[in-house]
């Protein structure tokens, strides 16, 4: 028996994300990670198990990934949200060579083959080009950030910002807003200025076609469009851009579990409950 | 991340004597110094593997090479120093006007790079200790430079007899030389415990030891090298074989909180080249018959920092291997599999080279995590998961 | 992407001509290769110029391309090139700037399209200087070497004896001297052995001598400013400093400086200044500017506040003062003149207790220029010019008086962290509190 | 005797405030929003209200802040560095320096007996020392930025943070909270590391007694507690810490008249 159900849970610094995986993925749920931080990442968990209809206990394996990946009691084990990333993306989209991921907290840029992370950056010690950067620009603006997108398509000049600190780029926008800039161009401006520094981030890898745009940032049509004019070259966006990870979780959890059982080995796995995660070690 | 926690398991580990006095010097950094202070001999601080500590020993005084502190906040510096200065010595100086330091009789301050150059005047004018001197060690290593060089070392003894009354003989010179060899060679054997796999020392008890022992005077510094080397040499081998062997590149990396980050993700930091640590061990001084002539050879061309221009090599690839080719022979001997290259934001010497270290390591088939940061634990949370991805990526 | 800029009001004839001196020089590089010259990627302020040019090589600045790159503000493509390939965005971006060009000339085997001013050539060797005050001039032709393997790199020390108020410079400008003139001595065995020709010692004489003359003049000129109004601000000089900078030792640059002394002489005459209304006389204290942001210039201008003195590219001195020994060997009396330039202000500092040289240039100026308050510019991304500032202002408070002062934040090159509209907001609350004490002065 | 009305328009807030000579009739605050130039005038229009007075018995308008250039209609404008400055010498002559905690940026400036500015430092090219960071934090803990300082006065060890940077001292103090630390000692954490960068332009500008704190920041007990305790001298806040550059610029208007 090879196994029947697996999960993945990716805790990010904003959402929870889950994907329960069968031969196929047959359940996912994104839920708020919490300001309080992965509290609230064994609740997305239940939705999800609820939504599938199955008991915790059901799970074969489970694997954390995420920025609160550390301590989760329902895990057998953690990987990073790059590994995590390249897999579930390669099983979407085998073509995919790059991935550009902007996330709550930090953006990363992803070289792979076959799967596997070839290469890979991290956004330094600064908040440009996150998506904590469009939150901050959405509050001082007064756009819902689900809305940036496509309020940012309707600009006739996108605005220059040449701040790239998030708090510095706020009062730029914000000075610009009171000399009259419209908000679309505002917006446009913002999304050039993330692209800017999410390309400049990405080029280190060298980058390749395909490449794959995932995390929050991928649902900001606007931001999309502005890497795709950065890059010179279209993007793709899976259908469900905020569970790559997890779902690269789930399916790292069924390898796992299919190499022990055919290895004869027994599967390394911890004795998980569903409770609250905490923080690092 | 906890480190309070990590921390804790590596004090665990050290049961034995030498380690734990080696933890307590690395804890209370510079106590003995305090103590030798209290007994009236004048201790002398400085920054950078570029100080001749031979001539400071042969002085009679305590060489203290200055330390930061990585989970201290900069909260003074700033009103005196541009933090557009490297993070590391913003940290310490930091921590001198805070008074961590105020037992220096005074300070020496080679001339390293711009980030030690350019404050000169703003340390000695804050600090205003007794005893300053701005060793003006030049960046390029011809005849004339090795020239230029003995004779400021000249000068430095000058300066040091005036302020210590003694004369520093060519005996107590070539007596301090040796003791610093033997100093070198005591911690060259430590390193070789870190060749078995798994390491007989940890990366993080390592750079404890390295810390410890730039804080003390060299006899009392090589005694306890090699107590720890008595002690590590009684481990048996551990049984967790295979995991990632890791080589730490950087400079000033003196805090223990970057090998627990590392080691904390599973791997074992094997080696490094760090300015702390085999860029201070690996070259001796020569015999020579007049000892400023090993001293000016041994900073001026052995020592590698990235502030030395190397001329050496017909072509751009040999003149790597003279840069880089050490490295390549640490990855070989300690059997290395990936390598952390850590260079502090706003550090131009280190800087500038990354894309050549980067690319004539990976050449020689070990792959590099590139890291820039402060001189901070506030982002080592983020550093793990970059070292965690790295060895998920290197990993069979 | 590149902004179009309306360009600062000059407010003298020759600073509009010091532009072509920059495009002269970058031309030069691109036709050197059919007029069979030799090019050297070089840097400012080394000590270097006199030889190279006596050797009829062509010097190709970086920090002149890259802060052409800058003031037109398309200089953020060539940062990325270089940030592409882990170069950090916090060190010297004069030399990111050049080197992320370097990069992408060497991909295409060509300029890149649309590189201001047709871009620099390939050069044929790279001359580096290891001294006091920088080290991206060791580290950045180190760099460069790493996408131009083929070419030979010389890198030679130019040192001077360090600041110690407790020490007497003279004891030691003998040493330094002779290892700056064997390391310049090496410098010419070098361009020998790349031009394959041999030094012409006597045309080198005549140049050093030449050298010598441009820098009296070049200071008699600037001298001129001393007037009120002032006929000529910081604003221009960092155009006029063109000549001085990056054509040592021609005649070009000396005949520039006669027409600067000829026109400044007749706007003196005439009383123009450079504001409407002059009202306050400032010191560039230190920092080099913001090249895409010149026109603050302006700004400070149209508040009737003008820099009458800076710190900042006046690397000359009348040569009478630096009282420089006799000399056969023009490579001796170009180490003697280099020395001597950054440690003449010492005895002075020795003379106030608590001063640093530094600052007693910036009192001087002060003094001399008939000033009421100092500006400093710190770029984020130059230690070697930029580190001390804060320091130096501690220090003017203490030894000379609470004079306004106001310390501006940005670049040279990389614009991402200036914000137009609040360094206008800064300099407004600097003119407000210079009225205060003008006020009070009077 | 003539009105004057003082308008500052700043980055976060705008604020009015109608004088008769030095006396406060009336004041209001409202968030900047979109549009300076109208902010401005509803702003003014409110204190106006409130005092009962007409647009037309105002005589002098003054305006200052970030927005200072979309006050068409004012007689004067000035930086709010100088209206701090009028604003804090009118309430407390024997003030030297003045501390203003702005939303984006901190200053230090010094005074003379006149109550003009002879010196200011601004904060660097970062919010570490700013009313930003209590914003950022506030948030994340999902309580009022007015809340802040009581909370602090509570802590009994502050968390002591390892990052100056605003948006990334929210994310560590995400953790800290994770790792168990009290919303108390977080905020009071802020203090101190706020302080301790406000303390850095107080020394650059150099201290001179008597000290006084303003703006938004000023609201904020914990704050003004921490900053005074790292200073070691006693700080002065002002009895509306928020108008006093709008109180100020009222004040230089009626000093220098229309000119």
């Amino acid at each position: 028996m090879m196994g029947t159900y697996f999960a993945g849970v990716d805790i990010g610094s904003t959402m929870t994300k889950v994907v329960i995986l069968g031969e196929e993925p047959i359940a996912s749920f994104i839920g708020p990670t919490g300001p309080e931080h992965r509290k609230l990442a064994h609740k997305v968990m239940e939705e999800a198990l609820g939504s599938a209809r199955l008991a915790f206990d059901d799970l074969d394996y489970v694997v954390a990934t995420g920025y609160g990946r550390i301590n989760v009691p329902f895990a057998d084990k953690q990987v990073t949200e790059i590994t995590c990333h390249a897999k579930g993306v390669h099983s979407l989209l085998p073509s995919a060579k790059t991935i550009i991921d902007i996330g709550g907290q930090d953006s990363k840029g992803i070289k792979i083959g076959n799967g596997k992370v070839l290469s890979f950056v991290m956004n330094d010690k600064c908040a440009a080009g996150t998506g904590r950067f469009l939150e901050v620009i959405a509050d001082a603006l007064g756009v819902p950030l689900s809305d940036l997108g496509t309020v940012g398509l309707a600009a006739t000049a996108p605005a220059v910002i040449s701040n790239t600190c998030t708090v510095f780029a706020e009062a730029e926008v914000i000075s610009q807003l009171a000399g009259g800039e419209s908000v679309p161009n505002l917006i446009a401006g913002v999304h050039m200025a993330i692209a800017s520094r999410v390309y400049a981030m990405t080029a280190k890898l060298k980058i390749e076609a395909d490449v794959v745009v995932t995390g929050g940032g991928a649902k900001n049509i606007g931001l999309v469009k502005a890497l795709e004019d950065r890059l010179r070259m279209p993007v793709l966006v899976p259908a469900e851009p905020l569970l790559t990870g997890a779902l690269g979780a789930a399916l790292i959890g069924r390898g796992l579990y299919a190499d022990a059982v055919i290895s004869g080995e027994p599967v390394r796995r911890r004795a998980k409950r569903l409770g609250e995660a905490t923080f690092f070690s | 991340m906890g480190p309070g926690q990590i921390r804790g398991r590596a004090m665990a580990q050290t049961e034995s004597r030498g380690l734990s006095r080696a933890d307590r010097y690395y804890t209370l950094y510079g106590s003995r110094a305090r103590e030798l202070k209290r007994a009236g001999i004048p201790v002398i601080g400085y920054l950078s593997a570029l100080c001749p500590v031979e001539i400071l020993t042969a002085a009679g005084v305590v060489p203290l090479r200055l330390k930061g502190n990585m989970s201290e906040a900069i909260t003074k510096a700033d009103a005196h120093m541009e933090t557009i200065v490297c993070p590391f010595v913003r940290n310490v100086f930091d921590a001198a006007i805070k008074g961590q330091y105020e037992y220096l009789d005074g300070m020496v301050m080679p001339h390293q790079c711009d980030s030690m150059d350019r404050t000169s005047d703003v340390w000695s004018y804050n600090l205003n200790l007794p005893y300053w001197h701005f060793l003006n060690f030049p960046h390029t290593t011809d005849n004339p430079s090795l020239e230029f060089t003995r004779e400021i070392l000249r000068i430095f003894i000058a300066t040091l007899e005036r302020f210590t009354g003694k004369k520093i003989t060519r005996d107590a010179l070539n007596a301090a030389i040796q003791s610093h060899n033997r100093n070198r060679s005591a911690m060259r054997l430590l390193y070789s415990f870190r060749k078995a796999d798994p390491p007989l020392i940890s990366g993080t008890e390592m750079m404890k030891v390295l810390v410890a022992a730039m804080s003390l005077p060299v006899d009392e510094s090589t005694a306890l090298i090699e107590e720890v080397a008595g002690e590590v040499g009684q481990r048996k081998g551990g049984s967790a074989k295979g995991a990632s062997r890791i080589m730490l590149v950087g400079d000033q990396i003196d805090d223990a909180a970057i090998p627990e980050t590392i080691e904390g993700t599973g791997a074992c930091l094997v080696m490094d080249d760090l300015s702390i640590g085999s860029k201070m061990y690996w070259q001796d001084v020569d015999a020579t018959d007049d000892p400023i002539e090993g001293i000016a050879e041994r900073y001026l061309r052995k020592l590698k920092l990235p502030t030395t221009y190397v001329s050496t090599g017909d072509t751009y690839q040999e003149n790597l291997k003279a840069r880089f080719g050490h490295m390549v022979r640490y990855i070989d001997e300690y059997k290395v599999n990936g390598v952390v290259l850590l260079v502090y934001k706003y550090c131009d010497p280190y800087g500038f080279e990354v894309p050549a270290a980067k690319s004539f390591i990976e050449s020689s088939g070990t792959p590099v995590l590139y890291i820039e940061d402060e001189y901070s634990l506030s982002s080592l949370a983020r550093v793990k998961t970059r070292i965690e991805a790295f060895l998920e990526m290197i990993a069979p | 992407m590149a902004e179009i800029k309306k360009p600062r009001a000059l407010a003298t004839q020759a600073a509009g001509k010091a532009g072509k001196f920059g495009r002269a020089n970058l031309a030069a590089t691109l036709k050197a290769k059919e007029e069979g010259k030799k090019v050297a990627y070089t840097y400012i302020s080394n000590g270097q110029d006199e030889i190279i040019r006596a050797m009829d090589i062509v010097p190709a600045w970086g920090e002149n391309f890259a802060g052409i790159c800058g003031a037109k503000r398309d200089a953020e493509k060539f940062l990325q090139k270089a940030e592409a390939d882990n170069f950090s965005r916090s060190i010297c971006t004069y030399a990111t700037c050049t080197i992320g060009f370097d990069m992408w000339r060497e991909e295409l085997g060509r300029i890149p399209e649309g590189t201001p001013w047709g871009g620099m050539g390939r050069p044929d060797m790279i001359i580096g200087s290891a001294q006091q005050l920088c080290d991206p001039r060791i580290k950045w032709p180190q760099a460069t070497q790493h996408y131009l393997q083929d070419v030979p790199v010389w890198v030679g020390s130019m040192y001077y004896p360090p600041w110690d108020p407790h020490v007497d410079h003279r004891e030691q400008e003998q040493l330094y001297v002779k290892f700056a003139t064997e390391e310049l001595r090496d410098l010419v065995r070098f361009c020998e052995k790349h031009t394959g020709r041999k030094m012409d010692w006597d045309r080198l004489s005549a140049i050093v001598d030449f050298t010598d003359r441009t820098w009296d003049l070049f200071i008699d000129t600037y001298e001129l400013r001393k007037a009120h109004p002032t006929p000529m601000d910081t604003g221009d000089a960092m155009n006029t400093m063109v000549p001085l900078t990056f054509n040592l030792g021609t005649e070009e640059a000396y005949n520039f400086y006669k027409e600067l002394y000829e026109e400044l002489k007749g706007k003196i005459a005439e009383k123009k200044g450079v504001a409407g209304d002059e009202k306050y006389r400032l010191v560039w204290g230190a920092g080099l500017p913001s090249w895409f942001a010149l026109g603050d210039f302006q700004y400070f201008n149209d508040k009737g506040a003008v820099f009458p003195a800076e710190v900042t590219y006046r690397n000359a001195e009348k040569v009478e003062r630096l009282d420089l020994p006799k000399t056969n060997d023009p490579l001796e009396h170009i180490a003697w003149r280099w020395v001597r330039f950054w440690t003449h202000w010492y005895d002075r500092a020795r003379h106030r207790p608590g001063s640093i040289p530094k600052v007693e240039r910036i009192i001087e100026y002060l003094e001399d220029y008939d000033c009421m308050g100092v500006v400093f510019h710190s770029a984020f991304s130059c230690r070697s010019w930029h580190a001390g500032i804060v320091q130096q202002a501690e220090i003017l408070k203490k030894v000379y008086g609470d004079v306004p002062m106001l310390i501006m934040e940005g670049d040279i090159v990389d614009i991402s962290s200036y914000n137009e509209a609040d360094t206008h907001h800064r300099i407004d609350a600097f003119v407000e509190a210079l009225e205060a004490s003008r006020k009070r002065r009077q | 005797m003539a009105l004057a009305v003082g308008i500052d328009v700043g980055s976060g807030f705008s604020k009015a405030v109608v004088c008769e000579g030095s006396a406060i009739l009336s004041s209001a605050i409202l968030p900047s929003g979109g549009s300076y130039r109208d902010t401005a005038t509803r702003v003014a229009d409110e204190a106006l209200d409130k005092a009962g007075v007409a647009r037309a018995a105002v005589s002098l308008w003054a305006a200052t802040g970030y927005g200072a250039a979309m006050v068409p209609f004012a007689d004067l404008t000035a930086t709010d560095i100088s209206c701090h400055a009028s604003g804090v010498h009118c309430l407390f002559p024997s003030v030297r320096t003045v501390i203003d905690v702005g939303a984006q940026f901190s200053k230090a400036m010094r005074l003379d007996g006149q109550g003009k500015v002879t010196n200011f430092v601004l904060n660097e090219k970062c919010a570490g020392g700013s009313g930003k960071f209590l914003q950022l934090i506030a948030r994340m803990l999902h309580i009022n930025v007015e809340e802040i300082g009581a909370l602090s006065l509570k802590s009994g060890n502050p968390v002591a943070f390892t990052t100056g940077c605003a948006v990334f001292a929210e994310s560590e103090a995400v953790s800290r909270i994770a790792e168990g630390a009290l919303p108390e000692d977080i905020v009071a954490g802020v203090h101190k590391a706020m302080a301790s960068k406000i303390v850095n332009l107080v020394v650059r500008v150099g201290l001179a007694e008597d000290c006084a704190v303003t703006g938004g920041g000023a609201n904020d007990a914990g704050l003004v507690k921490t900053i005074g305790e790292e200073i070691g001298v006693k700080v002065l806040v002002p009895p509306e810490p928020q108008i006093t550059a709008a109180y100020g610029a009222a004040q230089l208007v009626q000093a220098k008249g229309v000119p």
